[in-house]
């Protein structure tokens, strides 16, 4: 198992410093993983900072869109996390996620989006400590990555050799 | 007004009043006290509105060019911009585009008898030219106004029933079903009309309200002999540039925002188009 | 006819004897089709088709309700158009009543995958079309037509056997056809009508029978690296004028005038021509599709800015077929694999 | 003596990054390295290579009227006080920098006449147009192939046209001969090339002349805002015609006239901008109230608005001017293959049935 404890050597802190104002957007699912991420914070588990959550009342309301929507414009990760499977306060949700989800994640390479700038998971209430991990690794996995290089305008660039379809 | 059309005056909401359940009243000056001075304006003339951030919407200024301490304007929330415009306070600033359109022709109307015809938030393009003719009120003969709401809470500017009434005008209020303590008149406005049936002789009449109401009271208009050159009413179109160039609101060749919003129904006949 | 088929690489042929017997077959298929409306147009409220248009490359779509016009209609490799569409949107259908006679519609395999999906997600009851099937050997794209020769006013378009032939004021080209047919048609696997109650000529060889050659393209893009595919697509979809065209074309987009892409509320979209705007427009249109979409290709055709909008859609439809056992619009009865769940696939 | 220079083929790229250096130039260009791609209006940079040989896809309307343009920016300023009201500014400053259209056709500069009346002739003036409109000239090429598409002559136009340009291209053998046709267009051609010799310039005279007298196209407009108003209620008539229509806005993006847009704001936290870009009268939004009402409900209504706004409401509103300028583009770019020359041709026909 990795090293769960809080970061405070200074190589971590190194990358958080050249890889200041990274955002990541989190979507949580009300009934399990925002209560774990809230279980995190009462147990003062260390965390990194830069995550944004958005509280969403199941994942099976997670439209792949608002995942595509925050890297398109610029987002650099999303992580989705929500109850495990057969754990769902909604009883199903979670499995129609499941495969929007994972549709998405074989989708994004295809346009040019870096699939690992995207992760869901599954945290209960009661995983302060497996949130603490998830959240953790899934920032230092950003942090590696680096800002997102977003989408730039490519008119009159003429130098993008055509890809030959049929 | 600068001479970029597009750019809106910054003004102040100096005063709000709150209608009825979805339509507020917004009384505002413009910031620039040298232009608020000289603002002038046609009743009927209206304004677009800006929140910045959510867009623009046209209303008609509904307070008369004889009262210029403020521009009123009455605003019914049923979009994304007059729902923005009824979380404002007093004292935000808002844009304003002003004056636009055309206006009532109420020089030919002097000596004339007049019949007003408002339902709901119809009467808010009325009341421009209603109080313009109190404060006139000897260039017109006998003025008649009928105005109808659903209920007595759906009525706007009551507490100015009993000015219009002191200034001479004939005001006839009506809503749709029996209310407790409603001693006014119950009925559509369409069959309070043919009950009070103002005589067509030497009268202009000038109907606002929603599209069915419309269309009855001009049923009603007719059947008193009304001719369509008498019948005034004032069209509504999605707007943007409020200034004839943008395109939307065409009924055939032309444009609500430039050509109107006021027209005769022999106008509005011979234009062709959608409505 | 032969049978697959082989690549000729001369443009310009004598009209061989074979040929000329193909071209028959071509007219005996709109003869047979003009038979069978006519027969079936009395029990018709109407008969959704194609009729040439004023251009002679491409017909465009007519709707008959009376026997005099049937002689329009037209069948063969120039009728591109998807026409279940119009069987979903407004106002081709506004005036015709629901408990009305059936709608006769003329579809193509690709055609009929569309078909199968309206059905399949209840826009539609089996009862309520009666559909006229037609084997499809590929369908033209005008413009490959005129980017091999250049052309200045078409007086005639027809095709003899593999051959395109066109009468551009005087002129005469032979056209292989195979170089001049729409992209999505060189991996068609469903040539043939999958649903219909009647079928005019005979059933057409499918072009591919795997997925490696129906998804040759998305694999060509996927072999490239990630920031070349990046690269790829912001300039393909920087032409995009967001006019709307693939919305409006494809059968499938049926939500019309309350999609997202326009509604200040949601607002999904800002009026900005930047490409993200267009990048999340067009996964906008393609995320809506997953698991639906049949491939047709009309979104590719009605680009006039020719963006391989369809290639979005293949991506999709190949993670479904591999992900999860899945093509649209072949069974009816089937439901769509974003629609529903199996609790044990615990590693998709 | 009108300034006329010879631009060789292969001078054409060296001639015109000199231009460059005197104006900001924009040239029909393919939009990808292949060359048969679609193509349109780009800002020239050495090495961009001219597509003369074809009309562009997209019109050249975007010169003056961008897809979007910011019409103002807006900031809002928290009360330092911290009381609720918020106080706004609002600029409109803009920047025009001159520019020449190096390659338009007769039909797209012809079509900004159309839009000069709409957003310069009043009542309001548009500034942000007319700007643009003043600083920008236009070099336009003699037109020496039109396709079965064009309809220029019909409305008015014509491959020889050069009302509104500058600048005349002709192209002839071995390159193009242009010629001055204002004073400001004479300076751009100083020093930039050789006079054409005698040979091509014979050559180039007769080209325009044979241009002149070619007519493309055979639409009769004559009498069409009347015909339009007769059709207006026979639901049938245009069932018949545009039932066919997908309700995309094709048509009206790559017309070089149809000017219609929306203003939209568009925020972040305290600062926006309030914009301008194109809008299409086939969209259901595009007329669609607060109220839910919607004069233009179907496709249909929204056709027939489309061919009367060109064919009736334009020439009715500015003294027959039409709202056409006969460049096809919607015929070539329909996805139903509608001809609005059907359209508006069979207006006339048994009107009165």
């Amino acid at each position: 198992m990795k090293d769960l404890s809080p970061r405070s050597s200074a190589p971590a802190d190194e990358t958080a410093a050249t890889t200041q104002g990274i955002k990541i957007v989190g979507f949580l699912c009300n009934w399990c993983s925002y209560g774990g991420a809230d279980t995190a914070g009462v147990c003062r588990f260390k965390q990194p900072t830069d995550l944004r959550v958005v509280r969403i009342p199941c994942t099976g309301r997670m439209d792949p869109l608002f995942i595509a929507k925050s890297l398109i414009y610029g987002v650099d990760g999303v992580l989705v996390s929500g109850c495990h499977p057969r754990d769902c306060h909604y009883a199903v949700g979670n499995f129609y996620a499941r495969r929007r989800m994972e549709a998405l994640k074989a989708f994004l390479p295809f346009m040019g989006i870096d699939t690992q700038r995207f992760r869901y998971t599954w945290v209960s209430a009661s995983e302060g400590q497996q949130w603490q991990k998830v959240v953790t690794e899934f920032s230092e996995q950003i942090h590696r990555l680096g800002p997102n290089p977003g989408l730039k305008q490519r008119s009159g660039d003429h130098s993008i050799p055509s890809i030959a379809l049929r | 007004m600068n001479n970029n059309p597009y750019l809106p005056e910054l003004a102040t909401v100096q005063e709000i009043i709150t209608e009825t359940g979805n339509i507020r009243t917004l009384r505002v000056t413009l910031d620039n006290k040298q232009r608020m001075e000289q603002f002038d304006f046609r009743p009927g003339q209206v304004g677009q509105l800006s929140v910045f951030g959510t867009g623009e919407s046209t209303f008609v200024i509904n307070s008369p060019p004889t009262r210029k301490d403020y521009l009123q304007f009455s605003v019914m929330k049923t979009g994304e911009v007059t729902q923005r415009i009824h979380q404002l306070n007093t004292g935000d600033q808002i844009g304003l585009r002003a004056p636009l359109g055309n206006g009532f022709g109420f020089e030919d109307m002097k000596g004339h008898d007049i019949l007003f015809v408002g339902g709901g938030i119809g009467m808010a393009p009325l009341r421009t030219l209603l109080l313009y003719m109190i404060d006139n009120r000897s260039d017109y003969g006998d003025i008649t106004v009928i105005y109808g709401a659903r209920s007595p809470k759906d009525l706007c500017f009551t507490y100015e029933f009993q000015e219009w009434r002191d200034g001479g005008i004939n005001l006839i209020l009506t809503v749709d079903a029996e209310f407790p303590g409603w001693k006014e008149r119950v009925g559509f406005v369409p069959t309070v009309l043919s009950e009070v049936a103002p005589s067509a002789k030497n009268r202009i009449a000038i109907t606002c309200g929603p599209p069915i109401m419309i269309k009855f009271v001009l049923f009603g208009l007719k059947e008193l002999g009304y001719e369509d050159p008498q019948i005034i009413t004032t069209l509504e179109k999605r707007m943007k540039c409020g200034i004839g160039i943008c395109g939307r609101c065409n009924a055939g060749s032309k444009y609500v925002c430039l050509d109107g919003p006021v027209f005769s129904y022999d106008q509005i006949r011979s234009m062709g188009g959608e409505l | 006819m032969a049978v697959g088929w082989v690549k000729r690489s001369a443009a310009h042929h004598a009209v061989s004897e074979i040929e000329r017997v193909e071209k028959a077959v071509l007219e005996t298929s709109r003869m047979q089709l003009h038979k069978l409306v006519e027969e079936a147009l009395p029990e018709l409220e109407m008969m959704i088709g194609w009729a040439e248009s004023s251009d002679p490359l491409q017909t465009t779509p007519i709707f008959i309700r009376d026997a005099k016009s049937i002689s329009k209609l037209t069948c063969g490799p120039l009728c591109s158009q998807n026409l279940t569409g119009y069987l979903v949107k407004p106002p081709a259908l506004d005036s015709v009543p629901k408990d009305a006679k059936p709608i006769g519609i003329c579809v193509k395999g690709c055609d009929s995958r569309s078909l199968v999906a309206l059905i399949q997600e209840k826009f539609l009851t089996r009862d309520r079309v009666r559909i006229f099937g037609i084997p499809c050997r590929g369908t033209v794209d005008w413009r490959k037509v005129e980017k091999r020769v250049q052309l200045l006013n078409v007086k005639s378009a027809t095709v003899e056997d593999d051959w395109l032939i066109l009468d551009d004021s005087g002129t005469t080209h032979k056209i292989a056809l195979e170089e001049v047919l729409s992209r999505k048609c060189l991996g068609c696997r469903y040539p043939n009508p999958v649903i219909h109650d009647v079928l005019i000529g005979q059933s057409a060889t499918p072009r591919s029978t795997d997925l490696a050659t129906t998804y040759r393209d998305v694999d060509a893009i996927e072999k490239e690296p990630l920031e070349q595919r990046l690269a790829f697509w912001q300039s393909e979809l920087d032409r995009c004028i967001r006019c709307y065209a693939c919305r409006n074309a494809c059968p499938l987009c049926v939500c019309q005038d309350k999609c997202i892409v326009e509604t200040r509320e949601p607002r999904w979209l800002t009026q900005r021509a930047g490409i993200p705007e267009k990048f999340l427009f067009h996964f906008i249109h393609a995320m809506h599709l997953a698991g639906r979409c049949t491939g047709c290709g009309e979104c590719e055709r009605v680009c006039p800015m020719e963006i391989p909008v369809t290639l979005i859609k293949e991506k999709l439809n190949k993670i479904m077929e591999e992900m999860l056992g899945y093509a649209a619009g072949l069974d009816p009865d089937a439901v769509p694999p974003l629609l529903t769940f199996n609790p044990g696939e615990t590693e998709i | 003596m009108a300034v006329k220079i010879f631009i060789a083929t292969d001078r054409l790229d060296s001639v015109l990054e000199k231009l460059s250096t005197k104006i900001d130039l924009l040239i029909p260009a393919s939009l990808k390295d292949d060359k048969s791609a679609p193509t349109g209006f780009v800002p020239f940079v050495p090495g961009t290579a001219p597509a003369f040989d074809r009309q562009t896809t997209t019109p050249l309307k975007k010169a003056l009227l961008p897809q979007v343009e910011t019409l103002l920016r807006f900031e809002y300023h928290k009360d330092p006080q911290g009381s609720p009201k918020s106080s706004v500014t609002v600029d409109d400053q803009r920047q025009v920098r001159p520019t020449l259209v190096f390659g338009a056709r007769p039909c797209d500069v012809k079509a900004l006449t159309t839009l000069d009346r709409v957003f310069s002739n009043g009542p309001y003036v548009d500034p942000y147009y007319v700007e643009r409109r003043k600083n920008t000239l236009f070099a336009t090429l003699v037109c020496r192939q039109n396709d079965a598409k064009c309809f220029c002559t019909s409305v008015g136009g014509g491959p020889a046209d050069m009302e509104g340009s500058h600048l005349r291209i002709v192209p002839v053998d071995g390159g193009y001969v242009v010629e001055a046709l204002s004073p400001e267009a004479q300076t751009l051609l100083e020093n930039l090339a050789d006079a054409p010799d005698s040979a091509r310039d014979a050559q180039a005279g007769q080209i325009v002349e044979e241009a002149l007298k070619r007519r493309v196209g055979e639409l009769d407009t004559k009498g069409s805002p009347e015909a339009f108003r007769k059709r207006f209620d026979q639901t049938d008539y245009w069932f018949q015609m545009i039932n066919q229509c997908l309700g995309c806005g094709v048509c009206t993006y790559v017309c070089p006239t149809c000017y219609c847009f929306t203003i939209t704001d568009e925020v972040e936290n305290l600062k926006g901008e309030r914009l301008r870009s194109w809008d299409s009268c086939m969209f259901y939004h595009y007329t669609l109230e607060a109220s839910g009402h919607n004069p233009r409900p179907t496709k249909l209504e929204r056709y027939r608005n489309r061919v009367g706004h060109k064919f009736s409401y334009i020439p009715e509103r500015y003294e027959g001017l039409l709202g056409c300028c006969g460049c096809g583009r919607c015929i070539r770019s329909c996805p139903v293959s509608i001809d609005i020359r059907q359209v508006v041709g069979h207006l006339k026909e048994n009107t009165s049935e």
